[in-house]
C-alpha cells in the first residue's frame, strides 16, 4: 500500500473545517527526487498544508479543508509521478447536521389492521442517513399506576419500512386500555434526538369505517314519511359493534353551490332517521360519519355520497 | 355508580361486548370447520381434562357487591387468559380468533386490575397462573376451547349485568 | 384419557374402506352398566362392528367405513352417558390420491427479473394438500458434456408460493449458456412423481420485451417518402442491445376486418424501414416484435400499437 489517507472522523457538521492527512510508506517516497503529493476535493486540487517525516520512515501530508459546503466530498490523494498523478487512495466525507427532533407526533387505532399506526414530522434535512425508531415500553407492568412513566429497561422498537414517517405496532404488543407512553427516536452519524413524549390510550384514538347509509323505500306497513321526508336507516360498520358510537349526518343539494347542512347527534342504537326539509324534485347527496361515544375516539371519514 | 368511574364502567361494558364477539366468532369457527357445535356433548371431556369455571357468586343478583363482584370478575379473566393460553396450537384456521381472544381478555383483566390499584384495593402481590389443563391433542384442544368459550360467554353474560346495574347513572 | 381414537393412517385412498377403533379406558368404562358406544362420521351415525376387551381392561370399538367418499371426514366417537352422547374423540380423515404427473412444463428467460421462470400444469386435483417443487441441478460440473444427465446429489429446490404453478431460479443459480436439466416434483401424503425432465438451455428461451417504435416525420434533409410509403423508425428493448435480434412488422387499417399483413424479418441493424403499400387517407395500427437470432429465443409480445 503506497499511501491512505486518514480522517478523524468520516462525517462532520455542515461548515466546518476538516483536517486529513495522508500517509506515504517508504516503499514509495523514493520514487522521486521529492515525494510531492497533490490533494484532490471532488475535482478541484485543494494546496496540501504541512508534511512530515514519521518514525517509521512514512511521510505525512496534511490538508485542511475550511469549510465543508457540501453533504457529500470525494477527497482524494494523489502522487506526482513523472508527468503523471497517481491516485493512491480516496477517501468519502459526509458532512450534514445532528438530526432535528421529530414533531407532529399522532396516532390513530385502525380497527381494520388490528394496529395503532403513528406518522410524525422528521423535521428540517440533516442531509445525513438518519434512522426513525417508534418507541413505547413492551409491556404494562402492575403497579405502574396507568400514567406514562416509562421503564427504560423494556422498550419496544417499531422500525417503518425505508424513508417512510410512520410505523405500526401490532396488536399483540398493546393494552388496548391502558395508558402508553410513545415517541420517536431520529439518529444519525452527528447525534440522537427524541420527539416529546405522547401519552394516550390506543382506544382512545380509534378511528372508525364510515357506516353504511341507505334510503328506506316506502313500505305499506310503515306510515308513509312525510312530504318533503325521506326515511334513512344506517348501519355502524360491522366490525365496531360492540361500541357505542354517534353519528353524524350532512347533505347537500347537488347542484348548485349549496354547502352541506349538518345533523347530528345521531346515536348508535336508533339506525333509522325521518330526513325533512328536502326542497321537492331535487337531487341531494347524504353522507354519515361516526365516532366513538360517550368514550374519547376519532370522526370516522366520512361515508361515501348516498344520492337521491 | 359509586366510586367507580363512570368511564372504567363504560369501557368494561365495551370490552365485555367485544371478548364475547371474539368469544362467539371462536364458536362459530368450531362449529364449522371441526364440526364441534355442542359443548354439552363435551361435558364428560371437560371433567376428566379438569377445566374450572371461576366463581361469579359477589355479582348475582342475589348477592351483588361492588369490590367483590371486581375481585372475582378479574381473578376469573386472569383464569380464562391461562386457559386460552394453554389452548394454543389449537389449529391453523383458529389461532388468529384464538389470539384476539385471549389479547382482549388480558386487556380487560388489565383494565380492572388498574381500576382495582385506583381504588386501593389490589392485593399486594398480582395473582399467579395456576396449574392448567394438559390438552394432549388437537382434538382436545379444540374440544378445550369449545368449553372454555362457552363458559366465557356464561362467565361474562353474569358479570354484563352486574356491571350495566353499576353504570346505571 | 376417557376414550382415544386409533387411525391406521390419517390419509386413504378415495373410495377405500377404512377401519379404525376407539379405545376406551378402564377409568371410563365403570360409567354405565354396558359400555355403549356410538360413532359419527361427519354428522352421520355409523354402526360400530366389534368390540373387544384389552388386557389392560380397556375397551376397544371398532368401525369400518366401507367406502370414503369425502377428501376431508371427521369421525367421532361418542359414550352413552345417561341420557346424552359424550363425545371422546374426533379424528380427521383425508381421503385424495396420489399426485398426477405435472405436465407441459415450459420456462422463459426473463432479462428485467433476470430470472428463468417456468411453470407446469398440476394434472388433475388429488383432493390432497400436495407441495410442488421445481428442481434443477446446482452447478453446471467440468466434463459433466453440457448435456442434462443430472447427479442428484446436489439439486436446487425453487417452492413457489402457496398454490402457485410457477417459479423463478434466481440468475446466480443459472449457467445462462449451458444445457440445464429441469423438472417438477409433486409429493403428496400418497406418494410423489416427477414431470418429464426438460433440457434447456437458458439464453435460448429468452424472451425480449417488445422494441419501441415510432413514424419518423418527414424531414428536409431525407428524401421524401413514396406516396402511400411510411418511413418507420424502432429500437430494440435496451437491455437487449447486446443481443442479435431478427423483429416482424403487422399493419392493419385500423377499422373494418381486415387482418394484419406481416412484414419482416427485420434485421436488428437497420433500425428504419419504409412501408409501402398503404392506402391512401386509412388510419392504420402498426406492431412489432422482435426474437434472438440467428440463435434461438422466444419471439416477445406484440408491441404497444402505433396508430398513425
Amino acid at each position: 500500500e503506497c499511501g491512505r489517507i486518514n480522517l478523524p472522523t468520516p462525517t462532520v457538521h455542515l461548515g466546518d473545517p476538516l483536517t486529513a492527512s495522508c500517509i506515504i510508506s517508504p516503499n514509495c517516497s523514493h520514487l522521486g527526487p521529492e515525494t510531492q503529493i497533490v490533494w484532490k476535493v471532488g475535482r478541484e486540487s485543494q494546496p496540501g498544508k504541512r508534511q512530515q517525516r514519521l518514525e517509521d520512515g512514512s511521510q505525512e501530508f496534511t490538508v485542511t479543508i475550511p469549510r465543508l459546503s457540501s453533504p457529500r466530498v470525494l477527497l482524494s490523494c494523489y502522487l506526482r509521478w513523472g508527468h503523471s498523478l497517481q491516485m493512491l487512495d480516496q477517501a468519502e466525507v459526509q458532512a450534514g447536521y445532528p438530526p432535528a427532533a421529530p414533531h407532529n407526533l399522532s396516532c390513530l387505532m385502525n380497527l381494520t389492521t388490528n394496529s395503532l399506526i403513528c406518522q410524525w414530522e422528521p423535521g428540517p434535512n440533516s442531509h445525513l442517513p438518519t434512522n426513525f425508531t417508534l418507541k413505547t415500553p413492551f409491556f404494562w407492568v402492575p403497579g405502574s399506576r396507568g400514567n406514562c412513566q416509562t421503564q427504560e429497561d423494556s422498550i419496544l422498537d417499531c422500525v417503518p419500512s425505508d424513508g417512510q414517517n410512520h410505523c405500526s405496532i401490532p396488536r399483540r404488543h398493546l393494552q388496548l386500555y391502558q395508558n402508553m407512553g410513545i415517541w420517536v427516536q431520529a439518529e444519525n452519524a452527528l447525534g440522537t434526538t427524541k420527539s416529546p413524549q405522547l401519552c394516550l390510550v390506543p382506544m382512545d384514538v380509534v378511528k372508525l369505517e364510515p357506516p353504511t347509509l341507505w334510503a328506506l323505500p316506502p313500505s305499506p306497513e310503515a306510515a308513509p314519511p312525510q312530504p318533503g321526508c325521506l326515511l334513512l336507516r344506517w348501519e355502524p360498520w360491522k366490525p365496531s359493534l360492540y361500541i357505542e358510537q354517534k353519528c353524524e349526518l350532512r347533505h347537500q343539494p347537488r347542484l348548485g353551490e349549496a354547502s352541506w347542512d349538518l345533523v347530528g347527534p345521531l346515536l348508535s342504537q336508533t339506525l333509522q332517521y325521518e330526513l325533512c326539509g328536502l326542497l321537492p324534485s331535487t337531487a341531494y347527496a347524504l353522507q354519515m360519519r361516526c365516532t366513538r361515544w360517550p368514550l374519547p375516539g376519532q370522526w370516522s371519514d366520512w361515508s361515501p355520497s348516498l344520492t337521491l | 355508580t359509586g366510586p367507580l368511574p363512570q368511564s372504567f364502567l363504560l369501557k368494561c361494558l365495551e370490552q365485555m361486548r367485544k371478548v364475547q364477539a371474539d368469544g362467539t366468532a371462536l364458536q362459530e369457527t368450531l362449529c364449522a370447520t371441526h364440526q364441534l357445535c355442542h359443548p354439552e356433548e363435551l361435558v364428560l371431556l371437560g371433567h376428566a381434562l379438569g377445566i374450572p369455571q371461576p366463581p361469579l357468586s359477589s355479582c348475582s343478583s342475589q348477592a351483588l357487591q361492588l369490590m367483590g363482584c371486581l375481585r372475582q370478575l378479574h381473578s376469573g379473566l386472569f383464569l380464562y387468559q391461562g386457559l386460552l393460553q394453554a389452548l394454543a396450537g389449537i389449529s391453523p384456521e383458529l389461532a388468529p380468533t384464538l389470539d384476539t381472544l385471549q389479547l382482549d381478555t388480558t386487556d380487560f383483566a388489565i383494565n380492572i386490575w388498574q381500576q382495582m390499584e385506583d381504588l386501593g384495593m389490589a392485593p399486594a402481590v398480582p395473582p399467579t397462573q395456576g396449574t392448567m389443563p394438559a390438552f394432549t391433542s388437537a382434538f382436545q384442544r379444540r374440544a378445550g376451547g369449545v368449553l372454555v368459550a362457552s363458559n366465557l360467554q356464561s362467565f361474562l353474560e353474569l358479570a354484563y349485568r352486574a356491571l350495566r346495574h353499576f353504570a346505571k347513572p
